[in-house]
């Protein structure tokens, strides 16, 4: 077989994320050779639910060979997966998962992001301190996940207080908002745990309360790295690591949909993890160019918006993807398709990514960060 | 002399007979580019794609025909979706749970009753209020998507002798609705809407009116809870915005004016099916992505458009002098 | 005499308002009893405590000698007590037949309302009460104003009451005969009846006793054949005057051009209609209702389409396709619908009257509250409407008054062209006289006015000229000289001068 | 003759004997009751929490409800002639994209990105208010449309993302001071007075009371309609790109759907008010404290540190609690 029909389909738009994940792998689509080989076309559901389940139908019915998909529920969609599933279709999800078996889910969430930055900002901050919780978005299992594994390292330090929380709905502006009004009430906190709208948080910080910032873990805003890096703002006090599931997931799942649909991969297993990108500030190494070489990850505040995903690009995975392919979904002039490295897979967390399994047992725990001992 | 659209006019649903012809045209068109859209698989998805925004603008109409708004929809439905997914895999069983989810609606439209058709609160205030307060139980209730529906309740969105039972529930509503209409009740739900003034002074009890209107819409998006259950087959603590508006989508382009006294559910039942063949066009016919929004307004606008003409048209035909 | 319904003692305010205070009387059966007074004086409030719509604040009311305090109109019902209200209740949407049987139509088995055979018995009831012309499935908003309040008429009647209330039944009909042969054959049945009138040959005609109301008080309660019409008219303005018209002289300018010239004007609803009216003119329009009247009023200011034909204004020809225009031209009309069409309802009164002035009334952008109020009582003297109204929100006056802002603000606009449709409706007998005194005073000042009325005395009295309508075309324009009651409902029953045929249809073709 | 005109004398007291000035003017109190149940708010958490209600709280408070301020006003504006905007949250976005897409981070081009990003919401609402007012579309449909229809072409120009972060002089406006107060308060301020004076002082308000009142009078009486609706929504653009421009400048980034968490949020802050749905009642200070009033129930509610679903069962009850303050059972019932 020489042509592929493939489906991109977004549930949300018009946010960065979505917007950086779908145009990285429109570009990815585009860029030889599968510019000829796959008949690629997105559709954007919205948020509404029977809105992504009639659209799946749909493509299902135009029949498709492979589906890429951000999922609205883990659970909501399972029927119309398997209905795709006994079509022959592969099915991919990215970023976000289905408990429905035979759909390939291909993520960082068992990654362990909460369990591990919570553990980098016990560390830095010497286990006490007032922390603020940016929680994401009420109500979905990734969210719940992060703050399960973000409270229970939390706990186990007696010197860390929660003064206050919020759903930032993983977006700068409200979590810039919520984070202005609870510094107001609580003029003391030394540190805010999110998992993205952390460049807002920093922002409300920095009006508010200049001259002494905070420690900080969150998404990987090319802003907020820049000024974890920048040594004014750790003289004030600025600890950050730079992390959360980025959009280049998206263009990884692409890839290695279109791997398993030539037959070049084959996969033992359904889920798959995608590595969590983790960014210390003396990590943080700002590129020359239009992408990711030699190991940088970051690019000059003129270069792009402070909001600019930097987890946009890859350098490992995704060396086919530039600024501009990440922003307009055009290809980047000269690139060819990279193969890529071997597979990670993943642990089964039931609920999110399987519905008839066991979690490991030490899935609440750091796998990244040597956890420090409790101060007394 | 009386200028009037004639009965047999207004008994095919007046305003909403452009509608009708928009939606045989998308149809048409989807089915002339999608082969399977007319197979019964095709058919079947259709309708249980239509069937909760169905029952969910249904009850919408009716508040909405009485002159108020309810928002509270939307929470409803998310109320009831979430317990259906704790529920009926235990002891209630999944009748047990339909009867639930209608009395939890039941609850609501009659909280919102006291407080708009008792006390005269602003319905469109009140019920911003509970759909926030049900979202809220929502997640409560059940803080991330999860859970699983009884099989049985699954169902719902199989067939009986190849006739999906979303089809029977869309002719229910439909003839339930012919029903209502006709009934003292009935008549008097245009009636406030078109004149609350006029309608006290005629001797009816607008409050009571209004109130088993939105008691009534309650169960209805409790049925809508239950049937969206069986779509998703799990819980899901949120539910979009989007719904909400199409509810409202659904009303208006079925003729039904939003100040109240005109329409009907027949449009609104057109409105919906509009609103979902419209997805399933646009996607046939290649119209992808970011164009899909732009087509989705266009249509909707259409949609209303022609509405609009119709009675004028109609008007016109029927006025040459005597 | 047994007593029908007794009055003790009731009392009802509105806020600082109070709308009536202590009154009594009693109604004997098979009695029509008139009620009287100036607009606001209470008689509204008093009927809507009788039946049902309000609940007085004190007092207490008897039924043929038994307690009632009706919680609900239809109670109110129930105990024989039935109204056809002021401001009329009909449902806009619902067809006739379904309104007739408001609140609760007859049901079949299954609980539904049977809309045909509904309909049969409306045409029973209709023909039975003499409105024979309407069909029972049109909708109520499709229906003149003059054929809507019939219709409240009957059903107020068709229920049988032993006590009926008319809330000013004649405002909007001009065939009044029609309603008093009714009366005369439901009070010989045995029913009595409140029956509120501006209009004292009516009281005349229909009552054997009256009640007068001022500010909320009774004033008077009598015999009406033993009172003269100044007595009356003293109780109630507290002054004296007397419903007369004075003859005026003639005030048009015949060397000047037209003021408005209308030459084969058609549209739906209009048939070749063509007219002049001189600067200093009066005219008149009268006719049944149902005949095109009130088409030809929105024409000439574009509320209602024109297929053909052409207006002049002072000589050259315009086109007035918005009532905005029109105004531009000087051109402003009073409509008939005062609830949907005249008064903004959440506005105050003085908000209501200044609005075609609001803009230049400003100071620094911002509307000058002073210079609001100078300019609107300016003009509130002439239609007699009092200045502590001004503040009130203008839904919380008296029909009558609500009629007196919306001239107001007829005259406020500046307009060289009056178009008044029936602009004393509902207005009381003081003010009716202010009313008149306004229009001379605009005519004699070089203005015009199209003056339609469904009372014929007032265009004999008033008009230079009168065009009468008949079947959506002039039927007949009799000059002053001619005119006359007869002579003007002669035309508008379809006799043509000369010509001795009856008319098929006494009101209009309405089918 | 059984004349009693005895009662005579007594009839002169009647409906004269009006009370003295009404205190307050009946359609301030759902404004004054708002703002009162706002203060409440903020004692009862003061005495819960002593910490709050600081100066620097309230500040906080003040700048985060500035967007709601704003776009409610075009909100409200709308409403008042028996209208909604459903456009209001992609009109932000489209706000804010412009002014971040032209200005690219620095301040040369804002002289020039602030008055086309204006324009163009602007010219988004004059298409509602052209579809409404002319093509007698529902406004509820043609603002749905037009929001949904916009946000595909905004999609389709940006694909998606924001490219550019805000000029900084906006950013700094947005966290400067003056005299002590913060810009934005100063700006919060003046607004609502200009708002207050637009609409209720203006003879141009005066008209949209009327037509909102009564369209069918408004026509007769040959008010411009068709103008002052296009007026409305072109102003009801105005606002929601203005909002979205401050709204940017505050995050110093735009995204085109971060004004759709405010769409809601400015029809609540209007009835909450005391603005009737339908049209023709409610005044600019009640949307203010309807706005101030959601933005210090929302402030609240992240001091309480309770789950999400809590939150929200508090949120809804308050503002239905804050609507049974309103209500007036004894007022008769339209
Ligand atoms: N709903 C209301 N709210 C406040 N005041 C009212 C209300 N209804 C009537 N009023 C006041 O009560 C008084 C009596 O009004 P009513 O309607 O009974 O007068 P009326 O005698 O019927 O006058 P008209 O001849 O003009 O119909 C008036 O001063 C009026 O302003
Ligand atoms: N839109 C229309 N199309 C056709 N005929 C109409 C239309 N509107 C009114 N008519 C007819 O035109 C005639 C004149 O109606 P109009 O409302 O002008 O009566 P009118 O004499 O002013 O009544 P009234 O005295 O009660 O105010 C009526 O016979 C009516 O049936
Ligand atoms: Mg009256
Ligand atoms: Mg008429």
């Amino acid at each position: 077989k020489d042509t592929y029909k493939v489906f991109l389909n977004m549930s949300y738009s018009g946010n960065s994320w979505q917007a950086a994940a779908a145009n990285g792998i429109k570009a990815l689509a585009a860029t030889p050779p599968y510019d000829k080989m796959v008949e690629f076309k997105t559709v954007i559901s919205g948020t509404d639910v029977q809105r992504q389940i009639s659209d799946l139908q749909s493509m299902i019915a135009a029949g498709a060979d492979a589906i890429l998909f951000y999922p609205l529920s883990p659970t909501a969609l399972n029927r119309v997966v398997k209905q795709a599933c006994e079509k022959g279709i592969a099915v991919f999800t990215y970023d976000v998962t289905v408990t429905q078996a035979c759909a390939h889910n291909v993520s960082s969430i068992t990654a362990r992001y909460g369990a591990n930055t919570a553990q980098w900002m016990v560390n830095q901050m010497g286990g006490k301190g007032e922390v603020v919780f940016n929680h994401g978005v009420a109500g979905t299992t990734v969210t719940n996940t992060y703050d399960e594994q973000a409270y229970g390292v939390f706990k186990k330090y007696p010197g860390i207080k929660i003064v206050g929380d919020f759903y930032g709905n993983w977006n700068d502006a409200t979590s810039q908002e919520e984070v202005a009004k609870i510094l107001a009430a609580h003029p003391n906190i030394d540190g805010i745990w999110s998992v993205d709208g952390s460049y807002g948080s920093l922002q409300a910080v920095i009006n508010g309360r200049p001259d002494r910032l905070v420690t900080m873990a969150g998404q990987s805003n090319n802003g907020y790295r820049l000024a974890i890096a920048d040594p004014a703002m750790q003289a004030k006090g600025l600890k950050g690591v730079s992390s959360s599931s980025g959009p280049s997931v998206g263009g990884y799942a692409f890839k290695l949909m279109m791997e398993v649909v030539t037959g070049k991969t084959k996969l033992e297993q359904q889920n798959v993890e995608f590595p969590l990108p983790w960014v210390e500030p003396q990590d943080v190494k700002v590129c020359p160019g239009e992408d990711f070489v030699d190991g940088c990850n970051t690019f000059p505040a003129d270069k792009v918006s402070p909001l600019f995903l930097d987890t946009a690009l890859d350098g490992k995975t995704l060396p086919e993807l530039s600024i501009d392919a990440v922003q307009t979904g055009n290809p980047k002039p000269g690139a060819t398709i990279q193969p890529l490295p071997p597979v990670k897979y993943a642990d089964t967390l039931p609920g999110i990514n399987c519905s008839d399994c066991t979690a490991p047992a030490d899935w609440l725990e750091p796998n990244l960060v040597k956890p420090i001992p409790v101060p007394n | 002399m009386m200028a009037q659209p004639s009965p047999w006019y207004r008994r095919l649903g007046g305003g909403a007979l452009p509608a009708i012809l928009l939606l045989v045209l998308m149809l048409a068109v989807y089915a002339v580019y999608e082969p399977s859209a007319l197979t019964s698989f095709g058919i079947g998805n259709l309708l249980n794609n239509a069937i909760v925004l169905a029952l969910a603008a249904t009850g919408l109409t009716i508040v909405v025909l009485t002159g108020e708004f309810d928002l509270s929809g939307a929470g409803v439905v998310a109320i009831c979706n979430v317990l259906a997914a704790t529920l009926s895999m235990g002891s209630l069983g999944s009748m047990g749970t339909l009867g639930f989810v209608l009395l939890v609606g039941l609850a609501v439209g009659l909280v919102n009753a006291y407080l708009i058709a008792i006390l005269g609160l602003q319905s469109l205030a009140v019920t911003i209020g509970s759909l926030i307060v049900c979202q809220g139980i929502a997640l409560i209730i059940l803080p991330a998507p999860g859970g699983e529906v009884a099989e049985a309740i699954d169902g719902v969105t199989g067939d009986i002798f190849g006739i999906p039972y979303a089809g029977i529930m869309m002719v229910a509503i439909a003839l339930g609705w012919t029903f209502l209409k006709n009934t003292r009740w009935g008549i008097s739900v245009y009636a406030v809407g078109a004149d609350p003034v006029a309608s006290r002074l005629s001797g009816l009890d607008v409050p009571t009116t209004k109130f088993l209107a939105l008691v009534l819409a309650g169960l209805c998006y409790g049925a809508a809870g239950f049937v969206y259950s069986a779509e998703i087959g799990s819980g899901d603590p949120r539910i979009s915005d989007s719904f909400l508006l199409y509810m409202f989508a659904a009303v208006a382009i079925g003729g039904t004016s939003l100040m109240g006294g005109r329409g009907g559910v027949l449009g609104t039942l057109v409105g919906v099916g509009i609103l979902t063949v419209m997805q399933k066009m646009l996607f046939a016919i290649g119209v992808a992505e970011y164009y899909t929004n732009i087509f989705n307004g266009l249509i909707m606008i259409a949609a209303i458009f022609f509405g609009q003409l119709s009675p004028l048209v109609a008007r016109i035909a029927h006025r040459r002098p005597a | 005499m047994p007593v029908a319904l007794q009055v003790n003692a009731i009392s009802k305010s509105y806020g600082a308002t109070a709308a009536l205070q202590d009154v009594s009387f009693q109604l004997e059966r098979g009695q029509v009893c008139g009620l009287l007074g100036e607009n606001g004086a209470g008689k509204s409030t008093l009927v809507k405590s009788i039946s049902g719509v309000i609940r007085p604040d004190s007092g207490q009311i008897l039924l043929n000698g038994e307690p009632y305090s009706p919680k609900s109109i239809v109670e109110g019902n129930q105990r024989g007590v039935s109204t056809a209200f002021q401001e009329l209740s009909l449902v806009p949407t619902l067809s006739v037949a379904l309104n007739l049987f408001l609140p609760h139509p007859e049901r079949n088995k299954l609980g539904l309302v049977p809309a045909r055979k509904l309909e049969q018995q409306a045409a029973g009831i209709l023909e039975e009460y003499g409105v024979r012309e309407i069909r029972p499935s049109a909708l109520i908003g499709d229906l003149p104003l003059g054929v809507r309040q019939r219709i409240e008429i009957v059903r107020a009647m068709m229920r049988k009451p032993s006590v009926l209330l008319l809330d000013e039944p004649t405002a909007a009909l001009s065939d009044r005969e029609w309603l008093f042969g009714l009366i005369d054959k439901v009070v010989a049945e045995g029913t009595s009846i409140l029956y509120i009138s501006h209009k004292l040959d009516e009281i005349r005609r229909l009552c054997s006793r009256c009640v007068i109301l001022r500010n909320g008080h009774k004033v008077m309660d009598s015999e009406v054949k033993s009172m003269t019409d100044d007595q009356i008219f003293t109780n109630m303005a507290g002054r004296s005057a007397v419903e007369t018209f004075t003859s005026r002289a003639s005030v048009i300018r015949v060397d000047a051009k037209p003021r408005l010239e209308v030459r084969g004007m058609k549209g739906p609803g209009l048939e070749k209609v063509s007219f002049k009216l001189a600067p200093g003119e009066c005219l008149g329009v009268a006719g049944l209702e149902g005949h095109g009247q009130s088409n030809l009023f929105k024409a000439l200011v574009g509320l209602s389409p024109v297929t053909e034909g052409t207006i002049l204004v002072d000589g050259t020809e315009v086109s007035l396709h918005s009532p905005r225009e029109a105004l531009k031209h000087g051109v402003t009309l009073v409509p008939e619908e005062r609830k949907s069409e005249g008064i903004f309802s959440d506005l105050s009164t003085m908000a209501n009257i200044s609005m075609p002035v609001v803009d230049s009334v400003t100071r620094f952008g911002l509307v000058d509250r002073n210079a609001e109020r100078r300019a609107v009582t300016a003009v509130t003297p002439s239609v007699n409407l009092s200045d502590r109204f001004l503040s009130y929100g203008i839904g919380a006056l008296s029909g009558g008054n609500q009629q007196k802002a919306i001239l107001a603000r007829a005259l406020i606009s500046g307009a060289k062209c009056l178009l008044l449709f029936d602009p004393t409706r509902g207005v009381d007998v003081g003010a009716k006289q202010n009313i008149y005194a306004m229009m001379t005073a605009f005519v004699r000042d070089g203005g015009s006015v199209l003056f339609c009325s469904t009372e014929l005395d007032e265009l004999v009295h008033l008009c230079d000229r009168c065009l009468v309508m008949y079947r959506n075309a002039i039927a007949g324009d009799v000059p002053r000289e001619e005119l006359s009651q007869d002579r003007l409902l002669s035309i508008a029953s379809g006799f043509r001068p000369g010509s001795a045929t009856m008319p098929a249809s006494r009101v209009g073709d309405v089918q | 003759m059984q004349d009693n005109r005895t009662t005579t004398a007594s009839a002169a007291a009647g409906p004269e004997k009006v009370r003295g000035r009404q205190w307050l003017r009946p359609d301030a109190k759902p404004a004054a009751l708002v703002l009162a149940a706002t203060l409440a708010l903020i004692v009862s958490m003061k005495l819960v929490n002593p910490a709050f209600g600081s100066m620097t709280q309230l500040a906080a408070i003040l700048i985060t409800s500035i967007f709601l301020v704003v776009a409610s006003f075009g909100q409200g504006l709308v409403i008042l002639t028996g209208g909604i905007d459903l456009s209001i949250g992609v009109v932000m976005g489209i706000g804010g994209m412009i002014i971040a897409g032209m200005t690219r981070g620095s301040d040369d081009m804002l002289v020039y990105a602030l008055p086309t990003a204006l324009l163009c919401c602007t010219a988004i609402g004059v298409i509602n208010g052209i579809g409404v007012a002319v093509a007698k579309l529902p406004p509820f449909i043609m603002t749905l449309s037009s929001g949904t229809t916009f946000f595909g072409v905004g999609l389709a120009l940006t694909a998606g993302s924001s490219q550019q972060p805000v000029a900084p002089a906006l950013q700094h406006f947005m966290s400067g001071s003056w005299l002590g107060i913060p810009l934005p308060v100063w700006f919060l301020v003046v607004f609502a007075v200009l708002a207050t004076l637009l609409q209720n002082g203006t003879a141009g308000g005066r008209k949209l009371y009327a037509m909102g009142s009564s369209p069918g009078a408004a026509r007769v009486l040959g008010l411009p309609t068709t103008l002052l609706t296009i007026v409305v929504y072109g102003a009801s653009g105005l606002c929601a790109g203005m909002a979205g421009i401050l709204l940017a400048g505050y995050s110093s980034s735009a995204t085109l759907d971060m004004g759709n968490a405010l769409l809601m949020p400015t029809i609540a802050a209007v009835v909450i008010g005391g603005a009737r749905v339908t049209g023709g009642a409610g005044i600019y200070l009640g949307t203010l404290a309807g706005a101030l009033f959601l933005s210090t129930l929302s402030t609240v509610i992240t001091i309480l540190s309770l789950s999400q679903g809590l939150r929200s069962v508090i949120q809804g009850g308050i503002i239905i609690g804050a609507l049974l303050l309103q209500s007036n059972r004894s007022a008769p019932r339209r």
